[in-house]
């Protein structure tokens, strides 16, 4: 018996559940402007996460899934992007797509059963939600050869659940993605539950980032509550990948503080215990602490940031609501660039009977 | 109709330590929908077990262990969900025992909701039942009642070869309706004709049976005497039933919620214009979804047929008669 | 054929920087019917890529590609590996443009080897058109000759939108053809009639363009003048073509070599029969492979209909009108 | 930074090309009758490989995947194997297939075009030849899925190719088979190409088995075309699942001397003096000079047995070539047990048809 290959998992947090640096900080935890922006995003995704879930309750908006205690794993990666990088979401990464530029008017009329919300103004290259688990991870690599092909400078990040990481699609985007050194990576987030089915039960791995092993690309795992060690870990993996360098793949391990989904119900299948221990670490309240420790937050500053939030919050939903319901004809056009011409006959069936309806 | 599947399940699990059930969230969560609630707790983990999260694997598997002895009946979360399966059900799961000349064989029931109207995300409310029908080696069946959830499932777990199973999701808990655990199967492979009339046939399936009946009431109001059949099995359609019906009334209506190209209306339409065509005294009327993708949620029922389309069909088919 | 096939890419690669290939031995070995042979040599590696051995890699990179501007051609080795890319294609190929209302689109082609006749191992021989001409927001198209699949494939790479490209394996080698290599594109959505009559209408694609031609000469020697269309484009269909022409000869007989149930001869006997019924003086006939699964070699010659099958069909016809 | 995790691949060899013994042999290999049943094996496998091509030449014969160079892998996973464990093959184990029991006049009959092939009288419960890549991985974790629940003592083996593993089918296989510990062997036969596509080109993993690490699962590495060394890792992998500690992956490093199939001309993309190499190191020679070296076999004994193995092959051939020809209405059979009745009148249409051109 000889060794042939050998190999490492690493982990590493930055931050401390308390708010404490635990680690060697990167340059960008001594930029203040930077640190509030971070913060003020997580906040921002809450505050709409809490009234999206509203909206649901009240029968003003879909299915909805919740992003609450994934803040700092979205905030983080979206901080680490360029703007020209391109983003394969997967259905709950508010965070990230907030900072990218995505509005929450647009996010609501996604979820409030309307295509029109996918029709981002800014970042028009990126991926619109994709719900078929773990196939936004081959379109990230298929961007990424994009690039790659005509020399561009630039990287394809897409976000896979640990549940994600049992489909076929995900070992075939890291294994090909490895195979041609893509400039993409691979963010998994890690909350420990798909639906409800725990971790556990989803593989043997000890760890997600080992997945990558497989692969023959770099894995790590961070600590998917602490902004800066996610922040850190993909910005460093992006830099990698927009060297030529290849991929790379990053775990973050956090908790899904919500039910799955609007429509789901966790007290089913999960223990209260698990997430009010789940509660204790969670991303806000350490890097608030963090920035009160270094003297750059308060009471006051956070009682106006919430206020700030609650009225952004408050004017995407008045967006949202008063956004006119689309025609019936809607859900012909784009199918086609050029329609071929049956397709206009049946426009026609299903304007005419939407009049006879009275419209709706 | 959600109570009723899951009685069947009970049943057949009780009575045939063959059958186990997988899926994603059928254990302790009892489906998303509920349609395996409570089997975990009676049965197991070993006979009701969650799958890691991959619908390749959920058929592979239920491949491998049928071929070996059990009898598995699958779930695939959603029907927009099963294309990760289809290489496994059509390269497989409807093979085996053709393959092997009987050597092995794969008496799965792969379960999974179908249709709209429920307001779900995309990909959630796809009915592409043409995919499977077309599918040689695959029994297709979707029940449009409680009662024949219960009784076709008993039957589908029960055949020796494969069965897809396909649950109208607008039925789930939209209809109820006292059913006997009796554990009788109802037969496949035979339409059932829900409402007699001597004017038009209409066939239909699954969510849009209470459509169709429903504008046949309707319909009964302006003087016309509609037909309506529940086709249920959907491949191999039960064509005597459809011929036979046609033969009487001379006019035929398809009401389905999939897509119209090659969608399962044309499979009956071609029947009928190969086997019936001189019984016509119309042009054959489908009443489908159109063309295009099922839209999300605000534009739903757009898309999916209601009564008004069926009726207005149905009327055109009196008016262009010869 | 394939080398028409293999013209056509080399054209548009050489018009067109963004085209790109990719898919199973594309590159040095130029694929396993040759139809990419040289492409690598003459457009680099980059260009013309070898993927790892994974289907829904293939279809889920060329949407990513396709995304973000490439013009992907990505090929399938044989159609029965279809299933595996299905997903990728269904729910995001075809539906890219439409879920983000235009913003994002995928031009993408995917070629694969249609059909039996070869003595190919099992899953080499299948013609599932059906699976994806159900589909909407795909454009499927299946060319006869050198000549058109050239034509058709300059066509398929150019549009904006993702088109399934199905080349009869049983032609790659069988016909010879010169064709000019002018960067002519042929129109998609127009079948061509490739033969005028005015007894019966035969409508048919691919290989069994060639049977139906064969046979409509032996139908002509006992007396009936048969009118050969090649739908061409599976999907969307060009029912005009289709009608006009059953509209002077009364009949219509449809061969494909796909199952017949569900196969997409039903379409298009359910369009006549709704748009045309009064034209029609005889039932409708499909002539079709069986329903059972594409059997070994030593038997796929009974399973795929010919010249015997189509007269015999068409005889039918002719006996049976009013 | 804190390492969570650390793996490493081991690579074992037992026979070394010139038929020394490189390692400690395990207890089989000081059974003679075993020895010359394993070499033997290999032995017909190669005979029955040379003639199955030369069938296909000269038309009587199908597309047929040669197994030349794999015989040791093939032969080591048989023996290592016992009759009530289930195998899921591709369709180039002829050696495997042979040890358990399927004959050449079978595989002759499914290579020949006729299903009846698959029948196998004998192993009953294993699976027939797999053509859709990795599939047959699902079918194994699902055998193995039986046995688990019923609690029988067997186990399922799955080969798989270089180029296999890349397919999602493969990495959903040994990840399910990780999280439900199930019996089964996964035998990755890494014969360098998959086709025209080596291996370099299918992943950037350094080994094959250290793709077994995102499943959680044990992997190691052993040399394919060392007889012993197979039996060995196989073995004490079956063994372990068998006692319900779980899945393995094992890795056998071998080299296909022939071309991909008949259909193929493997000279388009691979150089001769790669093949040349491979001839040095391949699997008959070294088990023959190991039996030579240990006094057990000679140039008489050699020859003995390969005219041996020509006439058992002779025979084969003759059976199938007298294998009467399927009837047109064979499609029809065993698709359903129970067949519904449009079948049946396709059936008469296609025998009726048969019948009309004079039959086959
Ligand atoms: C292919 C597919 N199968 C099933 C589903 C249904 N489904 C939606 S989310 C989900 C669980 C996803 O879990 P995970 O990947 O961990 O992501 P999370 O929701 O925890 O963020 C499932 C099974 C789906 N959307 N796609
Ligand atoms: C799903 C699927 N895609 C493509 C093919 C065509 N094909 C047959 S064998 C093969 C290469 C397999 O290579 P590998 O797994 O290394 O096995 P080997 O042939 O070398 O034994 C390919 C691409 C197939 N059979 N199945
Ligand atoms: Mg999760
Ligand atoms: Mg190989």
């Amino acid at each position: 018996m000889r060794t042939v290959a050998e190999f490492r998992v690493e982990y590493s947090q930055l931050l401390g559940p308390d708010g404490d640096a635990v680690g060697d900080l990167p340059p960008f935890a001594r930029d203040v402007e930077e640190l509030v922006r971070m913060y003020r995003m997580m906040t921002l995704a809450r505050s709409f996460d809490v009234k999206a879930v509203n909206l649901q309750r009240t029968g003003q908006l879909g299915t909805y899934a919740p992003c609450l205690g994934h803040e700092a794993t979205h905030v983080g990666v979206g901080a680490a992007m360029r703007a020209e990088d391109v983003l394969a979401p997967v259905y709950r990464e508010v965070g990230t797509q907030l900072w990218r530029g995505v509005t929450m008017r647009e996010i609501l009329v996604y979820w409030g059963g309307d295509e029109r919300g996918s029709d981002f103004a800014v970042p028009r290259g990126d991926f619109p939600w994709c719900i078929p688990i773990a196939t936004q991870t081959l379109h990230a690599a298929g961007a990424a050869m994009a690039f790659k092909i005509r020399r561009e400078r630039r990287c394809a990040v897409a976000y896979i659940g640990d549940g994600g990481t049992s489909e076929g699609d995900f070992y075939e985007a890291v294994n090909v993605a490895g195979a041609r050194a893509l400039p993409v990576v691979f963010v998994v987030v890690n909350n420990g539950w798909a639906i409800s089915v725990p971790l556990c039960a989803q593989t043997a791995a000890k760890t997600l980032a080992q997945k990558a092993i497989a692969a023959g690309i770099p894995g790590v795992q961070v600590d998917g509550n602490d902004v800066f060690a996610v922040r850190q870990a993909v910005s460093s993996a992006l830099e990698a990948a927009r060297d030529g360098r290849g991929p790379a793949l990053v775990e973050a391990i956090t908790y899904r503080l919500s039910d799955h989904t609007t429509a789901d119900d966790a007290g089913r299948y999960r223990q209260a215990a698990e997430v009010e221990r789940a509660w204790r670490i969670e991303p806000l309240l350490r890097t608030r602490r963090f920035l009160e420790k270094a003297g750059l937050w308060d009471e006051d500053r956070e009682r106006a940031l919430l206020a700030d939030c609650a009225r952004e919050v408050e004017q995407a939903v008045a967006a949202y609501l008063s956004f006119p319901k689309p025609e019936p004809g809607a859900m012909f056009d784009h199918l086609f660039e050029r329609a071929p011409a049956h397709l206009a006959a049946q426009r026609v069936m299903a304007t005419r009977r939407a009049d006879r309806a009275g419209g709706h | 109709m959600v109570e009723a599947i899951a009685m069947a399940h009970g049943w057949e699990m009780q009575h045939d330590e063959r059958v186990v059930v997988l899926g994603q969230d059928v254990g302790a969560n009892g489906g998303v929908f509920r349609a395996t609630l409570g089997l975990q707790q009676r049965f197991g983990g070993d006979r009701v077990q969650d799958t890691p999260l991959a619908e390749a694997a959920i058929a592979g598997m239920a491949v491998g262990m049928a071929a070996q002895g059990l009898r598995p009946v699958a779930e695939i979360q959603f029907m927009g969900f099963l294309y990760p399966a289809l290489d496994q059900i059509v390269n497989h799961m409807s093979r085996l025992r053709y393959r092997t000349r009987g050597r092995l064989s794969c008496p799965v029931v792969v379960r999974m909701p179908h249709g709209g109207g429920i307001h779900a995300p995309e990909h959630h409310s796809e009915s592409v039942e043409t995919m499977l029908c077309h599918v040689p080696g695959l029994r297709v069946v979707c029940p449009s009642s409680p009662a024949r959830a219960y009784g076709l499932l008993l039957a589908a777990i029960r055949d020796p070869d494969p069965v897809m199973f396909l649950e109208p999701a607008r039925l789930y808990r939209a209809v109820r309706q006292d059913v006997e655990d009796d554990g009788r199967a109802l037969p496949l492979d035979t339409a059932f004709t829900l409402r007699e009339g001597g004017d038009v046939t209409i066939v239909t399936w699954g969510a849009m049976t209470a459509e169709t009946l429903r504008a046949a009431d309707e319909l009964a109001g302006r003087g016309i005497d509609a037909e309506v059949i529940d086709l249920a099995t959907l491949s191999p359609i039960d064509t005597e039933t459809i011929l036979a019906s046609v033969g009487r009334t001379g006019r035929l209506v398809v009401v389905h919620e999939a897509a119209r190209n090659v969608g399962l209306g044309a499979e009956i339409a071609a029947l009928v214009a190969e086997h019936a065509l001189y019984d016509l005294l119309a042009p054959i009327r489908r009443v489908t979804g159109y063309d295009t993708v099922m839209p999300l949620y605000r534009l739903e029922m757009d898309y999916i047929p209601g009564v008004e389309r069926i009726v207005a069909a149905a009327e055109r088919t009196m008016a262009d008669s010869r």
